[in-house]
């Protein structure tokens, strides 16, 4: 976007003579049903290819295989903790895929398939939850920030990146993932609040997966986090988070508004998370088998879904699926040997990674670490330790 | 992301505290807070994931069931707001016992704690309590993603105003608790979470413990080792295996790290002429300086060596699979102590 | 209100069939016309008695002479700080006088007429900006909570004793009070999340003054404060601030909702900061006295606003008003005697207010402050200090 | 609600840095501030009331005018995501220099600060600098209400990841902003806000200083006086007068508290062989610990008496009636160097 930042939306508001913004005019809400999925207008207008509505299906089968065997490494011992994201396919292979390559994603830690999308190494990203490593890619190769942990802060360094974006006067938008949890704190809020007051060219995407860890929806939001746009002066709606069409097309026209000026727009994708918040987790303490069913079911499946889409379009083929499948086996089997062959760096480089000018007394420390450490190997080397 | 592996198997045993029990840290610490719920009507139990799921380390198990939604429940995502809401249930009488899940989760309720919690005694010429507890889940060596292995605890002794604890064994965590939540002001009440796992036999009753006092967890002559909550078990196998060795060495557990219990240590001190203090934080303005600073102080003829400090570098808390190695371990225990001992 | 607080107000949205709240069906809305000013009608219903409007006429009268003092002996050097109030006389006693002597307010730094209005001694209050103390009343002696000064940070603490009300099942409404900057912060969310989740008794009262010390509204918040409830799953209004029939019927009615177990209540009261922000401030550095003219202007003072209400009414009389005037100006009188002959603690006290269970060690070192201030006074009194 | 008493006139000052000037240290600050966003097109600042109202102590005066708001520019009342931009602009390559209006108002961005601007270089296998720098006006003894003289450091200091500093005068004011600004690593920049109208001659161009070192601010050989930001004027006074009675105190000026330059500490201290630390935090935890546990650790057989340390005590700031009794003073200075001489 080639605006001013100091542009305000409210200022903006001011002059077209009012100040509280809502869906009515919102070309974008336009395409939806009241469900929240694409209408057969809105698809039409959306103007989907085929080829693209294939390619989705393909990353979204990756991202369904990726996920297995992350849980599988887990469950082998080979990962200190896994996150499941099925159920979050269409968010957020359909989100990854809308942003051009020219803009940037600030992720949370559950947007694993976003990465992957964005073709960052699926095996070195592993290397994190196998405790190797806290950062195990570049931002600026992929545009697409570290997994945050801390929930909901990650949604402030979107925005003031999108408001440096604006100031830099270049056409692109920042997408940012979260989950229905991180909007309770308080950067959730303060972050929505600068985007609407700086007019940042952000896309807010909740990943509405119905839980936080055990908190179901309806004790975490008061309220629905979609109406939350229009206080801060800017559109939100919620869609259908397993039609990855939806998705796709809201997003894409999402950043394309922020490209050209429009502002911040917030998206919340209705999902659910199927398995368990992570390996650590034990859902049956607090939500019932027939609870997961409904949303296990193919109604709700981002792949079935899609599947079907496709189908629909007569775009669907045994030999595409086969390929897909595949290529997902293939994958998986990569990530699976690029995790084991990882070697971790010297623990030395915990010390290097701190800073980019690191002062002499933290070399110094650095020295006498690792001269501690090869006494102890060397110690080590021929009575063991103490 | 929690980051809670194993978590401490608690359907078999019992819900009430009788008799003498073998027991998990973390287990006694659910029947602190059981008996704190049945003793006193004015007792609440809230955070994340503390109802239903009770908690992700399953310290309160079964509290939600046993004494309803309305006196243990969970909490949108949203540490900053469970302080403050502390703040508003004490002035209306209510003991609120609120959880952060993880060390670093804490901080964003660094306001509400600092400026408020810790102020407000003051702020209302004493005529509100804050009959507070914060309990937080702190400490490393449990295989983690980032934030969940931090050591806050200078942040908060720092702050006047709060009362900081932390239990290094089963009995003490129950009766410590107790005592925490009995007190009228904010107590800051870190678990050692690595240790939940960790067993001793305890009989109740037991009665709560002064929120002030250090003890002597072993006595020894050559050197006093000072540690708290998840060093406390590192200190005392570096006692038994420089036993092994003929060197016998003290060790305090100091159970209170704000305040400080000087007495105790300038006794033993004053025994050994030596003192090795460890924990997890970085050695850079943690606890060991001021204990340090302060040994330096009142026993400036008696040290016969340095104080020595271990605990973590300067740098943010490290992967899991090298943590091992900034950790405050046996051999480091015993190289500051033949460092000591060599002056 | 005697309900269980685990009654979440989205559950019993969804008992309902829909999650969404707005203001359509809310009867407080409906009292008022498109500005946020009572309507006849809604004027009717409110049923405010001509004899408490000239009570809150009267309050206000008293509450602006106070400020006038406050500044006047700031600038007499007898106060280290005054933060001025004029503009919000009609909503900060309308609100404070709308709620049940049984209820609760917490205020934040600018409430004194508030403070005022509950029976606060003014001259004690001003203690705090003498530098005597941090807190210079008992709140439960008048339900009426410290001054706050970290912006927002009281929110939190006015929701959490509602909820504790809720618990005691106690027919107690809470009544909390900000400036629209406050809206910016995090905890603002936070609580106003929390109430809507745990359907809280409080009444959020924005004293929207359209300045934040030099920001001013359009660059604070994004979209409009009184939207923002919706979000939450409660109503929220805008209203006229310098009404205060408005504020009062507005609130009384909220309060009452939330006595009787309705839930939240946002309540945006339009006003203006006519002086500065406090005695440190420059507002010549960031707007125009023209700026300032409209809402200095008899359509936004509250007091002349009042007056004329009471004047078609038929409930104004000369002696009514001068009456008013002479209460007020005794009332100066007092406070600024009151202040004046105000003896500070002794310096030991600042030990003994941290802790109603102080440990040893605090009051070991408070025996040492004291002795060595003594021996300083000793010395003192023979030779000076050093 | 702000505190600013009196406010540095600077309506009548020059607006750029050439040749010799007599500056208050406020004014030091503003042309640093006005010659990075001249030097370095990347340079943007932001905060509250830092555009239009330059600044509640008018450390940002003229510069909205001059830069522009796109580069200098007045945001919402929220510190937390103050902080959090400073990271993304960070990463979009930009070097932000926020402002926190006061002290205690930094610390609803503890957890963006703590757990991410501190570690995102870290996170990011060094691909991202956090060249940012954190402004915040700090310390008593300006007679202001509740939250506005607090002593942050040993919050920010204790936390891996940031560099730390804070001027003592004019010169080094502009010249520490100047480094932190061009550093490509965080700063939090600690301004001793009591010290704003302190005025120096300063002579232009100014080098950076590093921001790893302290100096010494004057020279003596009885004691060594360990001060920094507001307390070195202190100290220099105290040394002054402990001159006129026959006794020769050295100063050090930090400068730096983190990293801690322990060379000029311990070649001052190898001298004197006594030191006294003054600062306004609490005693308690403050970085006087860490001085004190350091240089025993490394003068132990050259200190003639214990590290001296002048502060807080426990207790919240006090109503600033009373402030002048708490603070650090040239008596208090005195009695503690007594103590130190006569050990
Ligand atoms: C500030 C903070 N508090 C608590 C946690 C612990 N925690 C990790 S994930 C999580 C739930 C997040 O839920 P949501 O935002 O809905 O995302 P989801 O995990 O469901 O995808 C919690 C409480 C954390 N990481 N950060
Ligand atoms: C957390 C925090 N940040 C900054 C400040 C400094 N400050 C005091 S009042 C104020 C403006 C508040 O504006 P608003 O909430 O609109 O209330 P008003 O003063 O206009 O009544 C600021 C920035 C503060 N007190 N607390
Ligand atoms: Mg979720
Ligand atoms: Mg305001």
């Amino acid at each position: 976007m080639a605006r001013a930042t100091t542009t305000r939306a409210s200022e903006a508001a001011d002059a077209t003579g009012s100040r509280k913004s809502d869906n009515t005019n919102d070309p974008i809400a336009a395409l939806l049903s009241p469900e929240g999925a694409l209408t057969t207008e809105g698809e039409r207008i959306a103007a989907v290819a085929d080829e693209t509505l294939r390619d989705l299906y393909r990353w979204m089968v990756i991202s369904r295989r990726l996920d297995t065997e992350g849980l599988n490494l887990q469950r082998q011992g080979e990962l200190g903790l896994w996150g499941p994201y099925t159920g979050h396919e269409a968010a957020q292979v359909g989100a990854a895929c809308a942003m051009a390559s020219t803009d940037w994603i600030f992720p949370y830690y559950r947007d694993f398939a976003m990465a992957v999308c964005r073709g960052i190494d699926p095996g070195a990203i592993l290397t994190i939850f196998r405790g190797l490593t806290h950062g195990a890619w570049n931002p600026y190769d992929y545009r697409f920030g570290p997994f945050i942990i801390p929930v909901g802060t990650q949604i402030p360094h979107a925005v003031g990146f999108a408001m440096g974006c604006a100031l830099d006067g270049e056409p692109v938008a920042t997408l940012v993932g979260f989950g229905e949890g991180a909007t309770s704190t308080g950067d959730w809020h303060e972050a929505m609040n600068f985007a609407g007051v700086f007019h940042a060219p952000v896309v807010f995407l909740c990943e509405n997966n119905q839980w936080a860890i055990s908190v179901p929806m309806r004790e975490q939001v008061g309220g629905r986090v979609a109406d939350r746009a229009a206080g801060y002066g800017f559109p939100g709606v919620q869609v259908d988070g397993a039609d990855v069409l939806t998705v796709y097309a809201v997003v894409k026209a999402a950043a394309e508004r922020a490209r050209n000026g429009g502002g911040p727009y917030l998206v919340e994708a209705l999902t659910y998370r199927v398995g368990p918040h992570t390996t650590s987790d034990d859902p049956t303490r607090y939500r019932t088998k027939d609870d997961e069913a409904v949303w296990r079911a193919e109604a709700h499946d981002p792949l079935a879904r899609c599947a079907q889409r496709l189908r629909e379009r007569g775009a669907w083929d045994d030999e595409f699926a086969r390929n897909v499948e595949a290529e997902a086996e293939e994958r998986a089997a990569v990530m699976r040997r690029t995790l084991l062959a990882a070697t971790p760096d010297h623990p030395g480089a915990v010390f290097d990674l701190v800073f980019a000018n690191p002062p002499a007394t933290l070399m110094q420390e650095k020295a006498e670490f690792v001269a501690a450490l090869e006494s102890v190997d060397e110690t080590a080397g021929t009575e063991g330790t103490r | 992301m929690s980051a809670t592996s194993t978590t401490p198997s608690t359907a078999t045993e019992p819900t009430t505290s009788q008799g003498t029990m073998q027991l998990t840290l973390g287990k006694a610490l659910n029947l602190a807070l059981h008996d704190a719920l049945r003793d006193d009507p004015r007792a609440l139990i809230f955070g994340e994931d503390v109802g239903r799921l009770g908690g992700v380390f399953r310290v309160t198990d079964g509290l939600q069931q046993e004494f309803g939604a309305r006196r243990v429940f969970d909490t949108p995502l949203a540490e900053s707001t469970i302080a403050g809401i502390c703040v508003g249930l004490a002035i209306k009488g209510f003991h609120p016992v609120a959880e952060m899940q993880f060390d670093a989760f804490s901080y964003p309720s660094f306001q509400q704690v600092t400026s408020n919690l810790a102020k407000y005694h003051t702020r209302t010429g004493g005529a509100c309590n804050m009959s507070v507890v914060i309990r937080i889940p702190y400490g490393g060596a449990i295989g983690a993603i980032e934030q969940h292995s931090e050591s806050p605890e200078t942040y908060y002794i720092h702050t006047a105003g709060l009362k900081v604890v932390t239990p290094a064994t089963p009995a003490d965590a129950y009766a410590l608790l107790t005592a925490a939540i009995r007190d009228p002001d904010p107590v800051i009440f870190l678990e050692p979470k690595a240790r939940y796992w960790q067993r001793q036999d305890v009989s109740f009753p037991l009665d709560p413990l002064p929120l002030d006092k250090a003890r002597i967890a072993r006595e020894g002559t050559d050197a006093t080792l000072i540690a708290y909550g998840p060093t406390v078990q590192t200190a005392l196998a570096a006692a038994e295996t420089a036993a092994g060795e003929g060197t016998s060495l003290e060790v305090v557990d100091l159970r209170s790290l704000a305040p400080l219990d000087m007495e105790t240590l300038t006794t033993s001190v004053r025994k050994t002429h030596r003192a090795v203090v460890l924990h997890e934080a970085p050695v850079f303005m943690g606890l060991g300086a001021e204990i340090a600073a302060r040994l330096m102080r009142d026993l400036f003829d008696t040290l016969a060596a340095p104080v020595e400090r271990i605990g973590a570098a300067s740098t943010p808390y490290p992967p899991s699979r090298v943590e091992k190695l900034f950790l405050p371990d046996v051999d480091r225990v015993l190289e500051a102590v033949d460092r000591s001992l060599a002056y």
